[in-house]
Order: structure tokens, then sequence, then C-alpha cells
């Protein structure tokens, strides 16, 4: 009983010790609605770790800026060789990480490695898949080679899960993450918060703040009620829209509404047996009122999209007018097919509200159409274990966040089994393109052949719904990843 | 009484025994992978096996069993699956909510329901009974969970005096961790006393029948003297039975109302565990769980001991 | 002026009328007897004298105490004087103290509630009352708790509570009915060397006219409620003026007509000769119960119940079992039913060995004590009365079964139409006349009467023992009657076995046993019944 | 004697009152309800009670009090055949524990009893559901295993205390074996019991499936349920509180009413009082 006594005596320690701190307008405290289950973004998939730990603590060769670009961090420039199939970095010198060590090449070459290595537990293993070996030039220089030439290097080292580690700390970030950030973690109170400080070695511009702390709350009402108690400054995902309206009426708070990568869609198993016709797809697609969900589900916080893309992208084609809803059509084109009257489709949903909601109402304009639904309401394992995995559905609603992803539906035996050949190709060629302006016009055919075939139902790209104190400047508007950049974040007064 | 000792002892570890064999079968049957969980939606398959063996989930179903086990014995609850930290101070750190949570809701129902059940008791048939019944009766018919929302609503919302939510740690502060959990310890309090004051009261009615109960008053005891020195304590016997089922009740059963609150206790522990497949600490929560309730009714058996003689003999 | 007195004390509970204006009085140092049967409201004239009226009871009239109008006093001042100038004792001992407090707390309470001593003084007195009471600290020390004593030990504590503070009233209500016959008499003893010593009043409680005969001054006789009749004993029972008071003595002692002494002795006579007919043997029967293990290394102990028992009952003999509490007669009588298996012996009826399947039941039938308990509510009369049919090899057509059903409930003094009753419906006296009619339905050739009338008023008694007695006759019936009550048995068999601590201590003819016991148990258990003196001859003046 | 009457009706008049109304409610919504729980329709969301929609409209537009109609079978159903699951399992395993009493078998039983008592039940239920996956049928099953040692421990206790009473003997005098004694004798004694703790698991059983349906593991959409409704208007209460209001307050009225009921049934059935009052 070892836990026992130790929790009874710290109890009774915190009954002894009762002081507070002081609020200063250094501190900030930024309302999660979902906790981390650790701190290593290297070796697991959950938003939540990059929502704490990306840009404050961990930095990657490059990083994403609030508006998505990609720009320098570890590397501050870096030369593109033998036509895009060897890039060399040249690493800022004098970063030390937060216990001191010294920031090196070795490190880029440990991190990159051990990403890609045998054994890797990286969930976005396949970003480093066109690696072939990074080589240590000198302390501060570093090449990494590749198998082809590849557009999406520099994109893909400013994700979080391509960030520095030093070798002797890597295997403790999971609870005790040291990286090279502005920020430096201290506490974790699990179930509660995340507390972060300021890095006073920081190598780069000195960060305003001087503390942070993260707090996890799921329940909207309590989320609603920590930022009217002032509990919580700033909720930059805020999970409730219900309560949007009524914040945005209290002079203290500024609601940001701005996009995330998150397109929201229905997605069908395109190899079960009646939505291998594309017109059963269509029909569905149809029979979706794009804003009924935006506005029952979302309360009216959503871009309608009618392709796996997201509008802020600068390539960006409304496809919307591919499937109106248009609930004859939809019947017309299920009578065509066969299968009028007498189609029952498992529709499972995962835990957020975007789907439970969301799919509540997919099945009832379903069923307005004549296409009967049983839903099943799925934790995130089980989702992943049936609908993800074992690809045992119909139709599941879920929101593909991760930014310029249109190339999963190239994949090999991805979940909704798309298998376009044609589609494979054509991202394979964009892969290797370098010139902008092909890449362009790649991305839009993709847009458009995914829209035409009408591989998912695309319902919206999900709003990101900041609520923040008016004092606050410096919080991303959008979400170009998930992230909550602390580095330019201040109080005005 | 030694012997009698030993023997619940015996009992009791061999329910621990059974209940951990129950607990891992089930386990065993849950569908869902932690580790393709953990590393989301694009991950490949030799990933998840790497993290797999990293977890020690390829090894058979026997060892893992008596892993677990002797694991336990010996203090380690093993390590988090996806928290990557040992269970064992997960659950301290939680336990630091749950206890003083049930606890604490347990005191309020306690000095809630004794006053209103030996009131009631006293008065029988009286407006003071009459009432104390109708409101118990409410008490008992009311969701705690949505007893709770209109808590929510009014004390932290309204009026704002205390949090919605959530659980500061108790190093800000005895009483400002105590504020947290006054809410909930309300919400979880209400039906409990409602069910003790109910309990206290049909039992002091059931003893005051008793012919020594007469006997005390043929003695010249006034009926309340009579209510206090003899009927109490006879009428404890039931009302101790409530109160230790009451305690492991709280201290699992808050799942609930932690939700409500999103308090970090062992209820919302689990749920999240099973949500996230996080079987080892599913597995090392419930048997903490089911050897509280063992301890607790073992407690609430010397109790029985301490308040009736007839208990000590042994049987 | 009288030390206790009552005048037009009326009570009735929820409109209920329970006491109908009762007038009586009791002088100082008195004993006065109140005699009734269950429900002539003689508890509840002690429970109004005491203030302990259940809820919803009303009181009119006057209970004089002294100088003190008891039942215009307030709670506080009731309390001041009960306990302390009234004390009283209850029937049943086993529940009268509190199981959780010793028996020295319980004393010394009653002394401190009333007396301002110290604690040290009060635990002197509480020591002197129970030395007096027969509970000497030395054997049972004032650490002892309720559970630890025996009935006849609590009875004694809870009179030492009674007396701790020299009451000018004892209340003894039942005092010795739920006790043993042998503890009786010490009980009586008991309360009447207290009564002399501290000159108390004492009100005696009792359905037992021999109990209070020996030991009251003054009579009153109570029925439905009401005073039939009062006055100093000797008269009143002399000459017995009251039709009422005249039905209690006749029934008190009643010989059934059908089966007196003389033709019992024939009886006998017939079947001795007829030794062949034997129609139960026991032989060398043990019973045994296992006892928890005591101990780490305790055996897992037995507790022998009956031990080493033979008797035979013959054709149409009527033989009694009489014993105390806990001496086995209980497990005796299960084993002979079947209802337990025993360690070693054999019991045989006809021959045929009782555990040898259900057959055997048709010749052993059973009578129980409890009136209320032998019947299973849910079900109607004619479905209890024909339970025993089950064990015939051919069950009976519905018709038949009608048809027995009505020819026992008749043969039992009830009618045909009582069949589609529930029990709940009937008196005690009638429930055991269709416990009667069900053991009879079968034609066994032995009934075993497992106290069958103790729990019975004496009227009510005598009834159902007339009842038995012709049906022997008519029906050619044995009887094994088992009882604690030394006088029925007496009355109403040919042949007594008397049991102690599993054995049969003495066996023989009924007459010869009682009139003249030879084992030095029988001899102490005979004595101590209670007698109803001769009172044709006595002096009315004699007091 | 009249107000003897009314005391031991006291209870039992407003408790079946309460119960025919829900009932009544869940059998007509068979027939009738005033709008169709199926269709949404968001323009019309969050509506407060009016003289269209007596109790207002929830966050798709669909009527509320229509949707507790419906969701009064869900919830009711859910009780009832967990009670039944209780009562089908506990009361054979009860009595056969008290006509083996002190043996093995009863040993078994019991400690098998005590095994599943030593389990906390909401965890339980939550397993069963993450197993079995979430839905009225897994939730019946969690909250019926946990009714099942209620019934057999009642069963055994009030079985035992009848084993020894005369007329159980005089059964067995009459040669019947401990089958027939108990289902002959035994459970016509003890139905009254049953009964009573029936109503009070009966109205457990509708707290646990509203808790079940609150965190998600009840009844599953489309199907509407009382927890459900109050787990889907959580987020709501501070725009729209009447959609918590009312699906609580009538899971409130149920249990209140089964409760009633209980407590009216043991004062009406018990024959002691009957013969006492």
């Amino acid at each position: 009983m070892k836990f026992f006594t130790r929790s009874v005596t710290s109890l009774m320690l915190a009954a002894v010790f009762s002081g507070s701190a002081l609020a200063a307008k250094t501190d900030i405290t930024i309302g999660m609605a979902l906790e981390p289950p650790n701190l290593d973004p290297t070796g697991g998939a959950a938003a939540a770790i990059d929502e704490v730990v990306y840009a404050n603590i961990f930095e990657g060769l490059t990083r994403f800026g609030a508006d998505g670009s990609v720009n320098p961090a570890l590397a501050s420039e870096w030369a593109i060789e033998e036509e895009g199939k060897r890039y060399v970095f040249t690493l800022q010198s004098g970063v030390k990480y937060h216990d001191g060590a010294d920031f090196t090449a070795e490190d880029v070459k440990f991190s990159l490695d051990r990403a890609r290595g045998e054994d890797s537990t990286n969930a976005q293993k396949g970003l480093f898949a066109n690696i072939t070996d990074v080589e240590v030039i000198d302390d501060t220089t570093v090449a990494v080679n590749l198998e082809n030439p590849d557009g999406n290097l520099l994109f893909n080292l400013a994700w979080g899960d391509a960030i520095i580690l030093d070798s002797a700390s890597a295997e403790t970030a999971a609870t005790a993450p040291v990286g090279t950030g502005p920020f430096k973690f201290s506490n974790w109170v699990q179930g509660d918060r995340i507390d972060i400080e300021r890095n006073p070695d920081y190598w780069g511009e000195a960060v305003a703040l001087e503390k942070a702390t993260f707090k996890f709350i799921s329940e909207p009402t309590a989320a609603f009620a920590a930022l009217m108690a002032g509990d919580v400054d700033a909720f930059p995902n805020y999970p409730a829209p219900e309560n949007l309206p009524q914040l945005e009426a209290d002079p203290r708070f500024s609601v940001v509404l701005g996009s995330t990568e998150g397109e929201t869609i229905l997605s069908m198993n395109n190899k079960s047996e009646a939505l291998s016709d594309v017109r059963v797809r269509k029909a569905i697609a149809h029979a979706i009122d794009r804003q009924a969900i935006i506005d029952g589900a979302m309360f009216g916080y959503g871009t309608p999209i009618g392709s796996h893309f997201a509008p802020h992208h600068p390539s960006y084609l409304d496809l919307t007018g591919n499937s109106p809803f248009d609930q004859d059509a939809a019947r017309a084109l299920l009578k065509e097919a066969g299968v009028e009257g007498d189609l029952t489709l498992s529709l499972k949903l995962p835990p957020p509200a975007y789907a439970r909601r969301g799919g509540e109402i997919i099945a009832a304009q379903l069923r307005e159409v004549g296409i009967d639904t049983e839903i099943e309401n799925v934790e995130w394992a089980q989702w992943l274990e049936q609908v993800f995995k074992g690809k045992d559905f119909d139709l599941t609603i879920v929101s593909h966040t991760e930014p310029l992803d249109i190339g999963i539906y190239a994949r090999d035996d991805y979940y909704f089994q798309y298998d376009n050949p044609n589609f494979k190709e054509l991202i394979g060629a964009f892969n290797v393109e370098t010139d902008p302006e092909q890449r362009d016009v790649m991305l839009k055919q993709a847009q458009t052949m995914v829209s035409e075939d009408y591989v998912n139902g695309f319902l919206f790209q999900l709003a990101k719904t900041g609520v923040a104190n008016n004092k606050i400047e410096g919080l991303w508007a959008n979400q170009p990843t998930q992230a909550n950049d602390l580095t330019g974040v201040s109080w005005t007064d | 009484m030694l012997f009698y000792l030993f023997k619940r002892i015996t009992s009791l570890i061999a329910t621990l025994v059974v209940a951990s064999l129950v607990v891992f079968t089930v386990i065993e049957v849950v569908p869902g992978d932690p580790a393709s969980y953990m590393l989301g939606m694009n991950a490949s398959e030799d990933t998840v096996q790497a993290l797999k063996t990293e977890l020690g989930l390829n090894q058979g179903r026997i060892p893992r069993y008596f892993g677990w086990v002797s694991g336990m014995l010996r203090g380690d609850f093993g390590t988090s699956y996806t928290y990557r930290t040992p269970v064992a101070d997960m659950v301290s750190e939680r336990l630091m909510v749950s206890l003083p949570l049930a606890l604490s809701a347990l005191t309020l129902a306690i000095v809630l329901a004794f006053p209103a059940g030996l009131l009631a008791a006293s008065r029988r048939g009286g407006a003071v009974d009459s009432i104390v019944m109708a409101i118990t009766q409410l008490g008992v018919a009311i969701p705690n969970f949505w007893f709770a929302m209109w808590l929510v609503l009014l004390f932290a919302i309204k009026w704002q005096w205390f949090s919605a939510g959530g659980f500061p740690g108790w190093d800000i502060g005895f009483w400002g961790g105590m504020k947290a959990l006054t809410l909930p310890a309300i919400a979880l309090a209400l039906p409990q006393a409602s069910i003790l004051a109910r309990v206290l009261r049909s039992s002091l009615l059931d003893v005051l029948n008793e012919d020594y109960v007469r006997t005390a008053r043929a003695k010249g005891l006034t009926r309340r003297q009579a209510l206090w020195r003899h009927a109490l304590r006879n009428a404890m016997i039931p009302v101790l039975t409530i109160i230790g089922l009451q305690f492991s009740f709280l201290l699992a059963g808050a799942i609930i109302i932690e939700n409500v609150f999103f308090l970090p206790g062992l209820g919302r522990l689990i749920f999240q565990s099973i949500a996230q497949r996080d079987l080892i600490v599913v597995e090392s929560v419930i048997m903490l769980l089911v050897f509280a309730v063992v301890l607790v009714t073992f407690l609430v058996d010397i109790a029985y001991a301490w308040v009736d003689p007839r208990m000590r003999r042994g049987h | 002026m009288p030390l206790l007195t009552l005048t037009d004390v009326t009570v009735s509970i929820h409109g209920t009328p329970i006491l109908k204006n009762l007038n009586t009085s009791l002088e100082a140092g008195q004993v006065m007897g109140v005699i009734g049967e269950s429900g002539s409201g003689k508890s509840m004239t002690a429970l109004a004298i005491m203030g302990l009226l259940p809820t919803g009871s009303t009181l009119t009239g006057r209970i004089q105490f002294d100088n003190l109008t008891l039942n215009e006093l307030d709670e506080a001042a009731r309390c001041t004087v009960c306990g302390d100038d009234i004390g009283m004792v209850f029937q049943e001992p086993m529940t009268a103290l509190n199981p959780v407090h010793t028996i020295g707390q319980q004393v010394i309470e009653c002394i401190r509630l009333h007396q301002s001593v110290s604690a040290k003084e009060a635990k002197a007195m509480a020591m002197d009352t129970l030395t007096r009471c027969g509970l000497p600290p030395d054997q049972f020390p004032l650490s002892r708790y309720p559970h630890e004593l025996s009935g006849g030990q609590r009875q004694r504590v809870v009179i030492a509570m009674a007396v701790a503070l020299k009451p000018k009233l004892l209340i003894a209500d039942e005092p010795t009915t739920a006790l043993d016959v042998t503890t009786q008499a010490e009980i009586l003893d008991l309360l009447r060397s207290l009564q002399q010593e501290n000159h108390m009043a004492l009100m005696l409680i009792s359905h037992d006219l021999a109990v209070v005969a020996g030991m009251a001054d003054h009579v009153v006789i109570m029925k439905d409620g009401e005073i039939v009749e009062q006055g100093p004993i000797v008269p009143v029972f002399k000459e017995l003026k009251h039709p009422y008071t005249q039905s209690l003595f006749k029934a008190s002692d009643h010989v059934p007509e059908q089966l007196s002494v003389s033709e019992r002795a024939s009886a006998r006579d017939r079947s001795v000769t007829d030794d062949a007919s034997a129609l139960l043997e026991v032989t060398n029967l043990v019973c045994e119960y296992p006892i928890a293990r005591r101990g780490w290394f305790g055996k897992a102990g037995k507790f022998r119940a009956v031990d080493d028992v033979s008797f035979t009952v013959r054709a149409g003999e009527s033989v009694g079992l009489v014993g105390e509490s806990g001496c086995g007669k209980s497990t005796l009588t299960r084993a002979i039913l079947g209802l337990m298996s025993a360690a070693s012996g054999r019991i045989e009826v006809n021959g045929q060995n009782i555990n040898e399947g259900i057959s055997v039941l048709r010749h052993v039938q059973v009578v129980f004590q409890d009136p209320y308990g032998s019947f299973n509510p849910r079900h109607k009369v004619s479905r209890l009365v024909a339970e025993p049919l089950n064990v015939l090899d051919t069950q009976p057509t519905r018709e038949q079964r009608h048809q027995q059903v009505t020819q026992m409930l008749e043969s039992v003094g009830l009618h045909a139409s009582d069949a589609d009753k529930y029990i709940h419906e009937f008196s005690g006296g009638q429930r055991q006349r269709i416990a009667i009619a069900r053991a009879l339905i079968i034609r066994p050739a032995l009934i075993v009467l497992d106290e069958a009338v103790s729990a019975l008023d004496v009227s009510v008694r005598a009834t159902v023992l007339d009842l038995l007695a012709s049906l022997a006759a008519s029906h050619g019936l044995a009887y094994l009657f088992i009882s604690h009550d030394l006088s029925v048995v007496r009355n109403v068999t040919d042949r007594v076995l008397v049991m102690r601590a599993g054995k049969i201590v003495e066996q023989g003819n009924t007459l010869d046993v009682f009139n003249n016991p030879s084992h030095e148990y029988t001899q102490k258990l005979v004595a101590s019944v209670p007698r109803l003196p001769d009172y044709t001859h006595a002096s009315v003046n004699s007091f | 004697m009249a107000s003897t009457t009314r005391k031991r009706f006291r209870n039992l008049v407003p408790g079946a009152f309460l119960v025919v109304l829900f009932f009544g409610a869940a059998i007509v919504s068979f027939f009738y309800t005033p709008f169709d729980v199926e269709t949404l329709n968001i323009k019309q969301r969050m509506l407060t009670p009016n003289a269209v929609n007596w109790l207002g409209t929830d966050h798709f537009g669909r009527d509320i009090l229509s949707m507790l109609m419906v969701g009064a079978r869900t919830s009711l159903a859910v009780a009832f055949i967990a009670v039944g699951i209780g009562l089908l399992f506990g009361v054979p395993l009860g009595l056969m524990a008290a006509s083996y009493r002190g043996g093995w078998i009863d040993e078994f039983i019991m400690r098998g009893n005590d095994l599943v008592f030593a389990f906390p039940a909401l965890v339980i239920a939550i397993m069963i559901t993450a197993v079995f996956g979430p839905g009225a049928v897994n939730a019946i099953i969690a909250i019926g295993i946990f009714n099942i040692p209620v019934f057999a421990r009642l069963t055994r206790g009030a079985s035992l205390s009848l084993w020894n009473r005369e007329f159980i003997m005089a059964a067995r005098v009459a040669g019947k074996n401990s089958a027939r004694i108990s289902i002959e004798h035994i459970l016509p004694n003890i139905t009254n019991l049953l009964i009573v703790q029936g109503t009070i698991q009966f109205s457990l059983g509708i707290l646990a499936e509203a808790g079940l349906s609150y965190v998600g593991l009840g009844a599953q959409p489309p199907t509407p349920s009382w927890g459900r409704m109050l787990a889907d208007s959580q987020t709501l209460t501070t725009i729209a509180p009447h959609l918590a209001l009312f699906p609580g307050m009538v899971i409130v009225l149920t249990v209140l009413g089964l409760n009633l009921l209980g407590d009216g049934l043991r004062d009406w059935l018990d024959p002691r009082l009957r013969r006492e009052r």
C-alpha cells in the first residue's frame, strides 16, 4: 500500500502548506478540452500533446507560422542539392536544452533516425519514409539525403512529430520533456493542468510570458464557467460552440473564428457492398444538408466543403456545387442503383460532438431519402480497431486534422478504400514535383477527382472557435497545425 | 476473536484472488488495442507492433496475469500504456481527489442524516417526521448528476461562488482544494443522506419497539433518554452496513459526478482508461476498488463487534 | 389509604376499547394477583399504571399512587416515579435487557437515574442488589453481557433493576411464563422473599391460577378488558361465585372425560399384553449438531442433543415426554419425524426405518405448538388439510380429496364450509383443530403432539385435550405427547419419559412417576410444579 | 378506522398514480405522440414551452413532450427487464441456497454473491458496455447482473426464516422435497417482499439507466431515452435550461412514484400491519 500512505501523507502536507499564487500579467492560463496522455510528440498521435509542447517546449528544424507557412526554427537556413534529393541544413548555434546540454547536429541525426528507425513508435513515421540517411557534416551542419526528390520535406519537418530531442533525455520525454524551446516544463497535475515557465536561456527572441498553464476542461459547462469566473484566460479551441454567442456578448472576451486543417467528412467504405456503387455515394452526398449539420451540430460554426481540402489553402477550389442538397436527386439515384427504400447502413460515431450530433442529423436526413442507418457510438479505441483498422463500417464521421492531407486518398488500403490508380499516380507525381505552379494545378486536380468520385460525404471545415480575454494578443487565429504557440503572446496592459 | 479475524482474512484473500481472475479475464476480451489507440490514424502496422512489444502486450496471457498479480503484491501496479507513468503514482494522485471527495460526501451525508433520522424517529407520525420523510423521498429519487447540473448552473455560473469543475490540487492549500470539492460533495451526499436518514429512522423505529426499550422506559427513562441511551446504539447495525456500502460506492461510483465536475478522480481515471484501452490501469484500479470494498466490509464487521457484544464471540 | 387505586380506568387504542371501567386497589405490602387469559387486558393494565401505553391510546379515569395521580403526570414527573417507587418486571427475559450494555451498566443506570450517588456508590448498590437477587458478583461480574446469561439469570437482572431502589410497588407481568418450571419456582421464591424483606406491594400478573394462588393475598380476575371478580383469595377461590372463575378453575386441572385415569389404566393393560404391536421403536438413538470450530486447533466439535435414547410407543398408547428447554426433546421430535438424521441408533415405525422414503410417514404425523406458524398463510384450509395425502402412492381424485377434508374437518368439530377459508380467519384453538385434522387425514397410527396445547389458553386447551382423547378412542391412535407442562402430561398420558440433557433419566407409568419419582431430577421437577391448594376446606378467615 | 385506511393508502395512491401515468405515456407513445420524434427541424430548435410544443423543443427541434413519451419506453423497459433478470436468476438461486442452507451449494452461491457485490457496479457496467458496445441491451445486462445478488440475498434471507417455521416442517412430514416446498410454500410467502424489492430495484434501475445514458453508455441514438435527453442537454443548460429540466423531472417523478408504490405495497401487503391497524 505504498501509494496509499503516500497519498495520505501528501494530503496532510497539502493541508499544512496553504498559500496562493499572486496573479501577474505575465501569467496566462490556457484552456484545453483534452489532456495529453503524455508529452512526447514523437511517441503518440494525440493532438493534445502538440497543443502543449509544440513551439513552446520542443522545436524542430522548421516550424509552422501562424499563417501555415513553413519557417526556419533550429535550422537557420538550408540548401537543396542534387535536384531535390539532398537538403543541407545550417543549425542555430549556441542552442542549449533546458537541462543545459548543448544542441548539436548529432541530435538532429539521432532524432530523425529514431523517428524513422525499425522500432520507431512515431505515429507519423510515413513523414520520414523518403529519407535514406542523415549525415552529420559538422556541429552545426547536417545533411538529409532522400530517395526521391521531395517537395514536402521542409513541410514534413515542421510537424510536431519531427521535433529534435537530446539523446540523453529522449526516453523520459513522455513525462519530463526537455527541449530547446522558449518555455520549459515545470509541473503536471494529472487530470487538471500542466505548468510551463519561461526558459531564461532561450536562444531566440525572449518571450513576454513568465509562466503559462494549460488547464484541461472537457466539460463544456465547466469550460464556460471557468471562462466566466476568470479561471481560464483563453480557450483557443473552445469545445462548446453553443455557448459562443453568450461569450461574444460579454465585453471581457473576444471570440476569434479561424480555420483549422480539420476536414470533417462522412467517410464511406468504398468497398462495402452498397457503397461501392458511385450512384449510392452520390445519392448520400445529395441527401445531406450541410448547413443543417453546421447549424445543428456546430451551432453555425464551420465552412461547407465539397472536397477534401481546406478553404483557406491557396489552391482551394469550391466544389460544393458537385453535391448540393437535393433529396429528389438522391432518391432518383438510389432508384437507379436499385436500392430504393431498402438500404440500411451502419454509422459509427466517435466521441466528438461534431460526430455524435452530426451523426444524428445525418441519420435523420438519410432517412428522409429512404436510407436507414444503425448508429453506434464508439470510443476512439474502438473506432481505430473497428473502423480504421478493421474497415468494419459503412459510414462514419471524422475530422481529418492533418494539414494538406489529401494524399491519404492515394494510400493503399486506407480505411475508406478509395483505391483509384489515377489518383495514386497524380499524388505520386505531386510528391516529387517542386515547381509551385505545377503543384497548385495538381492539387486542384486532386480535389476535383475526389469530389467527382463522391469518395466521401464532404461536410464542413471545422472552425477554430477561440475565446480569449480581450487583453491578450498574439494567439493564433487559425490552426495550421495543432499547437498553442505562446511565443508571441502577451497581455496588453 | 483472533481466529475469527483469521477466518475473515482468509475469505478476504480468496475473494481478491477470484476477483483478480475475473477482472483479468474480462479485460482480456475488451476489444481495442492500446497501441493503435496511442499511435492514431497515420501509424503503420510495424510501428504498432514495435509499441506493443515495448508495452509488453505481446506476451502470453498467463505470464501477464502472474506478472500483474505479483507486481501488485509488491506495490508495483505496472506502467500506464498511455500516460507512460507508474500506475501506482497515478492512482495515488487520483486518490488525493477521490478519497477526500468520498470522505467529505460521506461526512456530509452523516451530518445531515443523523439529526434528520433521529428527529423523525423521535417524533414519529408528527409534522417533522412527515417533512423529513418527504424530503428524503425526493432526495432518493433525484439523479445526483442532474442535481449537480443545477448546482453548477446556480453556484458556479450564476453566482460564481464555486468553480464549475476541475481540481486545482492540494498545493494551493487545503481550503482551495476543499472548495473545488464542495459542490461535488453536496451532489453526492444528498441521495446518500436521504438513504441514510431513512435507514436510521426505520432502524430506530424497529428498535424502539423492542422489549428492552420498554424496560428502559419502565426504569424511568424519558422517551428521549431511552432513544439516546438504548435505541441508538442498537439501531447502528443496519446503519453501519449502509455507511460501509456508501463509502465503497462513493469511492468508485462518483464516476458520473466526476464527469460533471471534471474532477481528476479514480472514477474518471477508469472511464478514460477504458476509452483509451489503457487496460493495465483499468485492471489495477478495479482491483483496488474491489480491495477497498472488501476491506470496508471487513471493517464494518469489526465495527459490528464493537457495537454489539454478541458479535464478539466470533460468528 | 391504599397504595394504588384504579378508578374507572378505561383505555382504548385507536378507538378500540381495551380496558373498561377498572376499579380496584392495592394496599402497601400486599400481593395482588391479576389473572386472565390472553387478551383479557391484564398486561395493558400494568402498562397503563406505568404510563407506557402504546401510541394512539387514550386513557380516562384515575390511577392514584400514594398521593400522585399517575395518569395526569407529565413525562418528566412520571419518570421520577417509575423505576424509583414503582418497579416493573416483564415476561420475556431474553429480550428485556439491552444486548449492548453490561448487566452492571443497566442496574447502575437505574440507580443513578433516580438517586444522586457517585458512580462508586451506585456500583456498590448494584452489586448488593444483584447479590440479593441471586447473582453474586464473584460469579456474575457486572461486566457480563445479557447474552452470556441464561433466561432465569436474565430475569434476575430484570428483577434487580426493578427492586434496586426498594420500590413501594413492584409490578410483575407474567414473570415466569417464559421460564422452565424449576426456574419458575426459584424466581417465584425470589419475588416472594424480596416482597417480604422490603415490605413491597406486588402486583403479580399471570394466566396461571396455581402461580397466583401460591403468592397472592388478593386476586383480580379479568376477562375481555373487564374485572369480572375480585377480592381476597380464599373466598374467591373457594366460593367460585362467578361462572368465569369457575370455568378457569375447572379448565386449569382438566382431565379429558373419555380417558379418565381408570380407563387409561385398563388401556395400558391392554397394550402391555400386546407386545407385538410396538408402533414406534427408538433404539440407542444419538443425534448431534456440529458446533463451529473455536480457536486455531479446535476440532469442529459436536453437540450431542440426544444421547443414547431408547423407548417404545405401542399402538393406542399415549406416552408423554417431559423435560425442560434444551433437554433435547425438540431434536428427538425432529428425528422421529425424519426431519433430521441420527448420528447412530435406529428409529422404526411399524418395523420400517424412518428414513426409508416417504411411505413411512403414512403412520406418523405431527401437531406443532404454534397455532399461527404451523400453516402456510397463503393456502386455503382445504389445501392445508389435504397436504399429507402427498405420501400416498396413488393420489386421490379431487372429489375424494374434498370428501376426506370435509370429513376430517367435521371430525375435529369444524364445518365443511371452513375448507374454503384462509387460516388467519381462525382462532388459536380452531387452528389446532385444523392441525389435528391435517395430521389425521392419512389415518396415521401415531401422532406426535409437539407442545400441541402449550400456546393455548386454559379453557381452549381443555377442549382440545377432550378432542384428542375422543379421537384416540375412536381412531385407535397412539400419541407421543411432548411437553414442558407436567400437569397436562400427568392428566393425559399412560406412560411418561423424563428427559434431561439428551438422556432419558426416568420412564414408567405416569401416575407412578409423578407420585413416586425415583430420579433426583424428576423429584425436583415434580416438586417445582405450582399447585392449586385445595380450597374446599379452607377457612375464609384464614388470612 | 377511516384514518388508518387513509394512512395505508397514503403512499400507495400517489405512487400508483405516477407509475400508471408514466407507463401510460410509454404505451400511448406507440400509437400517438404530438409530433414525430424522428424528424429533425433545426430551425425550430430550443424553443421554450409554448402552445404548440407544450414542453418546448430540443436542440434538434424535436418536441420534448413527444421525446419524453417515447423515451419512457426505453427507460422503463431497461429498468423493467433488468429487474426481470434479477428475479429470474436471483430468486431460484436464493431458494436453492436456503434449501441447502449450511451446505456447500449455499456457501458457493453466497460467496458468489459477495463477489459480485465486491465489484463497483457502475465500473462493471462501463466495462460491459466497453466489451459489448454501448446500447440498451447491454445496459439491461449491466444493471440486471447487479440485481441478481440483491434478489438472491433477499430470497435466501426470507426463505431461511421460513424454513424454520412449523408449516414447512409439516410439509416435510407430508413427504414433500425441498424443491417442491420451495415452490409451494416458500415462494408464495416471499412474493410480497419480492414485489416490494422489485419496485425499489425498478426505481434504482431507472436511475442507473439514466446514469449510463448520461455518460453515453445507455440507449443509442436515435432511440430517445430520458438519460440521453439529459446528456444531450448538458452542454446547453446555460442557454436552454428547460432541455435538462423536463427529462430530469420525469425521472424524479417516476422514481418517486415507484418508491412510494413500493412503500405503499409494503404497508398494504404486510399482514402484520393489516392485522394491527
